[in-house]
């Protein structure tokens, strides 16, 4: 991360649902990552973990009402920069689709089933970019074109269902380029994908990066996607970070027991026949709040009496446990830091977790039961 | 976002929307409080559309207050009043067996198509209904000439009555002689019903070959009594438009009208079938007159300055005893003991108009052949109950009619009024079954004999005592249900009588005859009200309920 | 650091958290096995009130909780119930008989004199001296009869013809199909006889009588839960349950009687509920129009509604009462209906 | 599209059939037969035999039903009992009266429901929302002669300031092209009885309108809000669209889809209230026409009534269908 200011800096970024004080969610809770140019940047946890609540918050897409919103998020924008959780609805409704664009998980709900695919890509050019009529109609099948869709002049004129999924995220794509923005957030884009389509639109994605220098927030449930495409990553556990690290040392040595665990539910090849895999138990929903202690620790193969007496600090790898001062430090200094106590430790990471896992259900009769 | 949007194109449509509210329902600033253009129509709500143009084919009672205005009859009744008088006849004499009778016709009377009256239009007319065929014949299509002149010159069913009709003749220009062949008290006001009304000659040329097409139940009738411009009559009123679609026919003034003409340029009939839609329309100026007001609403329109004349009373309401419908009815001691049960004070005090007044016989007291001797039944329930326990009917159950959703000039709110007399019914211990009938469907039912109990009246049609008691009780009757031969007998013989003094004495005792056998109870005579607008002139209003509008003018 | 929400969190919990603390170093001293047994424990305490809201829980119960909590559904059920208290315990609730016209000589309804509340009758008198509250309250369980004979009556035919449709185009193949199409048509077709017009003509045809208007009011419902019942058990027999028991080789009309059936009835069920307010609604229409019950011993509110409109100008209580009370009761079983649909509305439930 | 149209119209087909089988059956099935129905009760035997001879009621029921079909292809419904017209004439009269009352109603509640549940769903839980979905709820409970007869009662009989009956004044002169008032006046240049007619429209139009009115807030409503939350709905705003855009293109255009349909569904509705505001109002329609039948008892009015009335119910959902398959692309490709 050599670049001198970041193209977006989040900073302690946390969102709580309820409000009335009855059932207050926090969603995201002061999360912090940065976007640089031409890198991809990936948030990755289950379903559930406050990734996508985090990329809502960024585009300012959260309901109004229901919703808190703490933090900053400084963007560069032309003349300056902006705290996008700042600014007004009208200031945001301008950067969207110009500065900033997403794409989303499921690319046949995100199209309007009504409105022709040439008018939904028209619109944003008219937009941001004031192109009408056959200007507009052009510009369009150039962008489909573009992003891989053939024949696009009659593509322009078809509705989305008569389009197939892969054809669709790419004119989602297609859609969220069209004004070349700055940052891109993709939120699970492959997801509902097949396995070949999903190859070629993150290959789309990746030479988007490169060749327009977009910033690129990759979110994700899918650590071979993270693998392929992600420089920088941030494990998101219950709305907070757990881990965060560059690709290589985070696959290379996790130190956060929920990433040993992610990376323990991916079959290898290369792992010995016979050998189980090591998933984590129970679902997201077995957790604890982070104000209590490690919200992870009921699903933990780890956790010690420690891990609740109450949340743990961001500390950077290495640093012994409990020591405080790691916390919320996001800068260079930190390149791999985690959320933990009762850090796994070792090299060889995946296998040396999986002989640990049965003994620990073994010894604990609810893992199973 | 979605949320705080503005709301440009949404207040369009909002503005849209409050602008069709605002067009419909604005106030009408121009609205009319008076009437004092002349030129404005009068408009006259009754509870149904009319039938037919042409009033020999009804018996309805709709109809004939539009005819009324259009048409006219040898012999009318007085204005206000029950006694005949000259109507196209200015003088009429019978022959002393009572079966010629002479109508010396008014000189100068014009049809609305320009004809002229004379005798032989008069014949043409009477011809003409003597020898009507084919559908013309049903009961449906000409009741009144079948109850009054019997049948036909051809009767084409043995159910029709032999007809008593047996010429017309014109031996002058203006006299016009009509033999029946024999005397029978419903003449002469037989002359005066409104089905007889005369049509001008080339009417009758027109619609010669008019035929009523279709089967019994299902005809349908010509074309020249649905649509305005084939008739012709000689009244004050001439039918301009008969509007369907709005249940609504136009009079206009008849300017070379023999009498006094119109009080209104334009005269509307107008259907509002629902009594309380009636008061609200005149409330809402909508209309300026409408009949057969609630007696509920009298008081209130009368404060609101409303002018609600009272009619005299020409109308009798009862309940009757189908003898062979419920065996127990048979026995005149059971007969007696529900007369004794209903207090029949209590719904003239209650539900009927201001006026009304208990019946003691089956006659108004206004008519003469009244009674003031007949045997009289006292509310008396514990009377009732001993002579039911003496009968041996102290479990008695009876089925017990009323119509539903209909007013009668005798009888308004019938469900009110059986109400009442249920519950006294069953404070005698007899178990009342209630069975309802719509008004078309009542008729039937209870003219065949299928209800046991119900309830019934009628208001006179002219000016004799069998007009009322000769309806029911001059032979067997399905509605009643019983035979007393000398009753019959002795109504048959005072009808023919020619001799008027012999004939009221006689009709005095038929009634206390009537009131001993107790047929039925009758309960109320009451008068029914009309309703006209403040700024209206009325007309005189007929006990017959056959007002004459040409009377009525704005103020 | 800013006070941000969640360090504010943090400090508090951290209150919150002391007073366990004993139990937690004595069992740092404790063996392995009590180690283990107090981490559990604290977990399990930790989690303790989530399980509450409890994910095991059926649907129903689900549905139950939601709508305890909703405050639609509550008004809702305290209507109906109120309703329906008063409708079954309407003898001893009445203070006099409904027909007894005991204060006749009281009431002029020729002249406008009416008797208003008073303290022995609490809403006054009709038109014909008879208590307007015994009246109202008998009324209550005329209507209730009307409303629930004629959900049964609409509910009863249109859950088998819906149910055998059903049936038949889930596990019939193609005879079932057609069975189905058939059934169908027949329901399309009632479908296009407007509801109230289709009662008024069975009505008339018939003849004015209680009997009269719960089937007419009935009949016009049943193409209603026909579709309903035939369209949740499509999409029922579409679920991988039922291809999973069709897999185990479960008889066929036992798949559609314990699997099909009790899963589809959710919708209807809430329908029946906003049928009754249907029903009583249509029942006073008919009423009105002269169709209803003709006996006057047995008051019922659309009678009363429609007889007491005559006398809205001098006395307006008389038609105010029945209209109040057909109102707020259809509003009753409405909103319920409407609660329940919600709670059981899986796309709602988010 | 066009082989669209002809499906949904060969659909009818049976629809239809069914009808005609169902109101044969139905005359078939009459308590005593339709001799009792058409005769008065104190027909003699042979007048009834008379009468089943003439109506072909000695033939197989097959030629019978034939016959019924041929007659009704005819247009000829029989006659009414009462009028002694023939019932398509009574009905052909009487219909642009319940045309006109049914739009002016139509129109009411869509101009009216359509922004009311909208900015209801906008601002849910506000007194707005609250305030709609409550009045809506009250308009489904309320029966509709009774809101009828109070808004006549305070607005033609204590306000005056609207007509209690009729479709214009008395007296009114008019050219009368095609029946409907309004638009003839419209052609004709009659403006003031175009605001006659308006004025006698207001009343029953907004007390007809009550139910479809509370429906259309409704549905518009749930159905904002349902597609508020969809994920087009987020890309349209994640596009950075005007809010105008996002509101009429991506939500407006996909909520009103289910209110369309909706729509047609109400027209029934429509119908059935038309007996009983027409009634109130005495209103020159057909559904205050088919309320005397029923007092009457005009069997063939009424039957033939029902069975124009299911026609032109069916037509008009096809023609509902066919809009809605306009506006939806997803259907037309089926």
């Amino acid at each position: 991360m050599s670049s001198s200011t970041p193209l977006l800096a989040v900073d302690e970024l946390s969102v709580v649902f309820g409000g009335h004080g009855s059932d207050e969610v926090r969603a995201v809770d002061g999360v912090s990552f940065t976007l640089e140019e031409g890198r991809v940047t990936g948030l990755v946890g289950e379903s559930g973990c406050g990734k996508s609540v985090t990329s809502l918050a960024l585009m300012g897409l959260l309901p109004d009402r229901g919703v808190r919103v703490g933090g900053s998020a400084v963007m560069q924008v032309p003349g300056g920069t902006a705290d996008l959780l700042k600014l007004s609805q009208r200031r945001m409704r301008d950067l969207r689709g110009s500065q900033m664009a997403m794409i989303f998980q499921d690319p046949l709900s995100s199209l309007n089933p009504v409105v022709p695919i040439g008018r939904q890509v028209t619109e944003i050019l008219r937009r941001h970019r004031g192109m009408r009529g056959s200007a507009a109609a052009k510009e369009a099948a150039e962008l489909l074109d573009r992003v891989g869709i053939p024949d696009p002049e009659r593509r322009l004129r078809e509705y989305p269902h008569q389009l197939s999924g892969g054809m669709r995220q790419r004119a989602l794509i297609a859609m969220a380029v069209a004004c070349r923005p700055r940052v891109m957030i993709a939120d699970e884009p492959t997801t509902a994908l097949d396995v070949t389509i999903q190859a070629q639109i993150l290959e789309l994605l990746k030479n988007l990066v490169t060749e327009e220098g977009t910033a690129l927030l990759m979110i994700t449930h899918d650590l071979g996607v993270v693998a392929g495409l992600c420089d920088d990553i941030n494990v998101l556990y219950a709305g907070r970070a757990v881990e965060k690290a560059p690709r290589a040392p985070l696959f290379a040595q996790p130190t956060h027991p929920y990433t040993v665990g992610l990376l323990g539910s991916i079959p290898r090849l290369d792992a010995p026949r016979g050998e189980p895999l090591t998933p984590i138990r129970g679902s997201i929903n077995d957790n604890i709040a982070w104000t209590r202690g490690c919200a992870f620790a009921p699903r933990c193969d780890h956790y010690t009496m420690e891990c609740l007496q109450g949340p743990p600090d961001l500390v950077a790898v290495g640093a012994a446990a409990g020591v405080e001062g790691g916390g919320g430090s996001t800068g260079a200094a930190a390149e791999h830091v985690h959320r933990c106590v009762n850090p796994v430790r070792g090299a060889d990471t995946a296998d040396r977790s999986a002989p640990e896992s049965p003994a620990a259900v073994g010894e604990d009769e609810e893992a199973q039961g | 976002m979605f949320a705080k949007s503005s709301r440009k194109p949404l207040a369009l449509l909002a503005a849209a929307a409050a602008l069709t509210l605002v067009a419909t329902a604005c106030a009408e600033s121009t609205r009319d409080d008076g009437g004092s253009d002349a030129s404005e129509p009068f408009v006259f709500a009754s509870a149904g559309d009319i039938k037919t143009l042409d009033p020999f084919l009804t018996s309805d009672g709709e109809t004939f207050r539009y005819s009324r205005q259009v048409f006219e009859t040898l012999l009318e009744h007085e204005s206000g009043g029950s006694e005949i008088v000259g109507g196209l006849a200015e003088e009429w004499e019978q022959s002393e067996d009572g079966t010629e009778w002479t109508f010396h016709l008014r000189e100068g009377v014009l049809f609305h198509d320009g004809d002229e009256l004379d005798a032989e239009a008069v014949c043409a007319n009477f011809e003409r209904w003597y020898n009507l065929s084919g559908g013309y014949q049903s009961s449906n299509n000409s009741y009144y000439w079948q109850s009054i002149f019997g049948g036909f010159a051809e009767n084409e069913s043995e159910d029709i009555p032999e007809p008593k009709f047996v010429s017309c003749e014109a031996p002058e220009e203006l006299t016009a002689v009509i033999t029946i062949d024999e005397y029978s008290s419903v003449f002469p006001g037989g002359f005066s019903l409104a089905a007889f009304g005369i049509m001008s000659p080339s009417t009758l040329e027109a619609v010669a070959d008019a035929e009523i097409s279709g089967e019994e139940g299902n005809y349908t009738l010509p074309e020249y009594t649905q649509k305005a411009g084939t008739v012709a009559g000689t009244g004050p009123f001439t039918v301009q438009e008969w509007d369907h679609d709005q249940a609504a026919v136009t009079l206009e003034r008849f300017d070379d009208y023999w009498g006094d003409p119109a009080g209104f340029e334009t005269m509307i009939l107008r259907a509002i079938p629902d009594e309380t839609a009636r008061r609200q329309a005149l409330e809402a100026g909508d209309i300026h007159g409408y009949d057969l007001v609630a007696p509920a609403d009298v008081d209130p329109l009368t404060e609101a300055d409303f002018q609600v004349p009272t009619r005299d009373v020409f109308n009798i309401l009862y309940m009757a005893y189908q003898q062979e419908a419920n065996e127990a009815l048979a026995d005149l001691e059971v007969r007696q003991a529900l007369a004794h049960a209903v207090d029949r004070q209590r719904i003239v005090d209650t539900i009927l108009p201001e006026g009304g007044e208990v019946a003691t016989q089956f006659h108004p007291d206004t008519l003469d052949g009244w009674s003031p001797d007949v045997k009289t039944y006292e509310y008396d329930p514990e009377l009732a109950k001993e002579m039911l326990a003496d009968a041996g009917q102290e479990d008695l159950t009876l089925e017990f009619c009323y119509p539903t959703d209909v007013t009668r000039p005798y009888m308004p709110a019938p469900r009110d009024i059986f109400d009442v007399i249920a519950s006294d019914l069953e404070a005698v211990g007899v178990t009342v079954e209630p069975v309802t009938y719509e008004w078309t469907e009542y008729i039937p039912k209870t003219n065949s004999g299928e209800c046991p109990l119900y309830l019934l009246g009628w208001t006179g049609d002219y000016n004799d005592a069998y007009n009322f008691i000769g309806t029911w009780f001059s032979g067997y009757n399905s509605e009643f249900g019983f035979r007393d031969e000398d009753l019959f007998a002795a109504m048959e013989e005072a009808s023919g009588n020619p001799n008027d003094e012999e004939r009221v004495a006689a009709y005095q005792d038929l009634n206390e005859q009537i009131m001993d056998i107790l047929p039925g109870l009758p309960i109320s005579s009451s008068p029914p009200s009309i309703a006209f607008a403040p700024n209206v002139n009325p007309p005189n209003v007929s006990p017959l309920t056959q007002e004459n509008f040409a009377e009525a003018s704005w103020k | 650091m800013p006070t941000t929400p969640s360090s504010q969190n943090r400090s508090e919990s951290r209150e919150g958290t002391k007073a366990p603390e004993p139990a937690d170093s004595r069992d740092g001293h404790t063996p392995l096995l009590g180690r283990r047994a107090a981490k559990v424990d604290r977990l399990a305490e930790l989690m303790g009130r989530r399980e509450e809201g409890g994910h095991g829980a059926g649907v129903w119960r689900t549905a139950f909780d939601r709508m305890r909590r909703s405050p639609m559904a509550i008004t809702g059920a305290v209507i109906v119930a109120v309703f329906v208290v008063v409708a079954l315990f309407s003898p001893v609730i009445a203070p006099y008989e409904p027909v007894a016209q005991t204060w006749g000589d009281e009431v002029f309804p020729n002249r406008s004199v009416f008797v208003g509340p008073r303290a022995e009758n609490w809403l006054g008198l009709d038109n014909l001296g008879r208590d307007q509250f015994s009246r109202m309250v008998i009324g209550a369980r005329q209507t209730l009869l009307v409303g629930v004979v004629a959900t049964l009556v609409g509910f009863g035919v249109g859950a088998l013809l819906g149910g055998a449709a059903g049936a038949a185009a889930v596990l019939g193949g193609r005879w079932g199909r057609q069975v189905d199409n058939l059934v169908m048509r027949v329901i399309d077709m009632m479908l296009a006889l407007p509801t109230l017009l289709l009662a008024v003509t069975v009505a008339a045809l018939v003849g004015p009588s209680l009997t009269t208007v719960m089937i007419a009011v009935g009949v016009a419902q049943v193409p209603i839960f026909a579709r309903l019942l035939r369209g949740a058990m499509l999409s029922q027999g579409s679920r991988d349950y039922v291809l999973a028991a069709r897999a185990l080789g479960v008889r066929k009309h036992r798949i559609a009687l314990v699997h099909i059936l009790p899963n589809s009835l959710g919708p209807v069920i809430v329908q029946s509920t906003l049928t009754l307010a249907t029903a009583i609604i249509d029942a006073a229409a008919l009423s009105y129009l002269g169709l209803g019950n003709p006996d006057p011993a047995f008051p019922e509110w659309g009678t009363m509604l429609a007889d007491a409109q005559r006398f809205l100008s001098s006395a307006p209580q008389l038609a105010v009462y029945p209209a109040l009370a057909i109102i707020v009761t259809a509003l009753g079983f409405t909103l319920l209906g409407e609660a329940m649909r919600e709670a059981l509305d899986p796309k709602l439930r988010k | 599209m066009l082989r669209f149209i002809v499906r949904r119209l060969l659909q009818l087909i049976p629809t239809l059939g069914g009808l005609s089988i169902l109101l044969f059956v139905w005359l078939q099935r009459l308590p005593g037969g339709p001799e009792y129905a058409l005769l008065p009760d104190d027909a003699t035997a042979e007048q009834r035999a008379e009468l089943r001879r003439s109506l072909g009621l000695d033939e197989p029921v097959m030629v019978q039903y034939l016959a019924f079909l041929r007659r009704i292809a005819q247009g000829d419904l029989g006659t009414s009992l009462t009028t002694g017209r023939a019932v398509t004439e009574e009905f052909l009269t009487r219909f642009p009266a319940t045309v006109e009352l049914s739009v002016t109603a139509m129109l009411i509640a869509v101009t009216a429901g359509i922004p009311l549940g909208y900015l209801a769903a906008r601002r849910r839980g506000s007194v707005l929302d609250v305030a709609a979905v409550g009045g809506s709820l009250l308009g489904i409970c309320t029966p509709v002669f009774f809101l009828a007869f109070i808004l006549k009662v305070v607005f033609a009989e204590k306000l005056g300031i609207l007509p209690s009956a009729f479709r214009l004044s008395p007296g009114t002169n008019r050219t009368d092209l095609s029946g409907l008032v309004v638009l003839d006046g419209l052609r004709t240049g009659e403006f003031d009885v175009v605001w006659n007619a308006l004025l006698h429209l207001a009343l029953p139009g907004v007390a007809l309108a009550s139910i479809p009115l509370a429906v259309i807030v409704r549905m518009t409503r749930a159905s904002v809000l349902e597609v508020v939350g969809e994920d087009y709905v987020r890309t349209a705003n994640a596009k950075g669209l005007h809010r105008n855009t996002v509101r009429t293109r991506h939500v407006m255009r996909n909520a009103l889809l289910p209110v369309v349909t909706s729509v047609g569904l109400l027209t029934g509705a429509l119908f059935s209230g038309a007996v009983l505001t027409e009634s109130v109002f005495a209103f020159p329609g057909i559904g205050s026409f088919i309320y005397e039948a029923t007092q009457t008892r005009d069997y063939p009015v009424l039957t033939g009534f029902i069975l124009l009335i299911a026609t032109m119910y069916v037509f008009i959902n096809l023609l509902v269908d066919i809009s809605y398959s306009l506006l939806d692309p997803r259907v037309r490709a089926q």
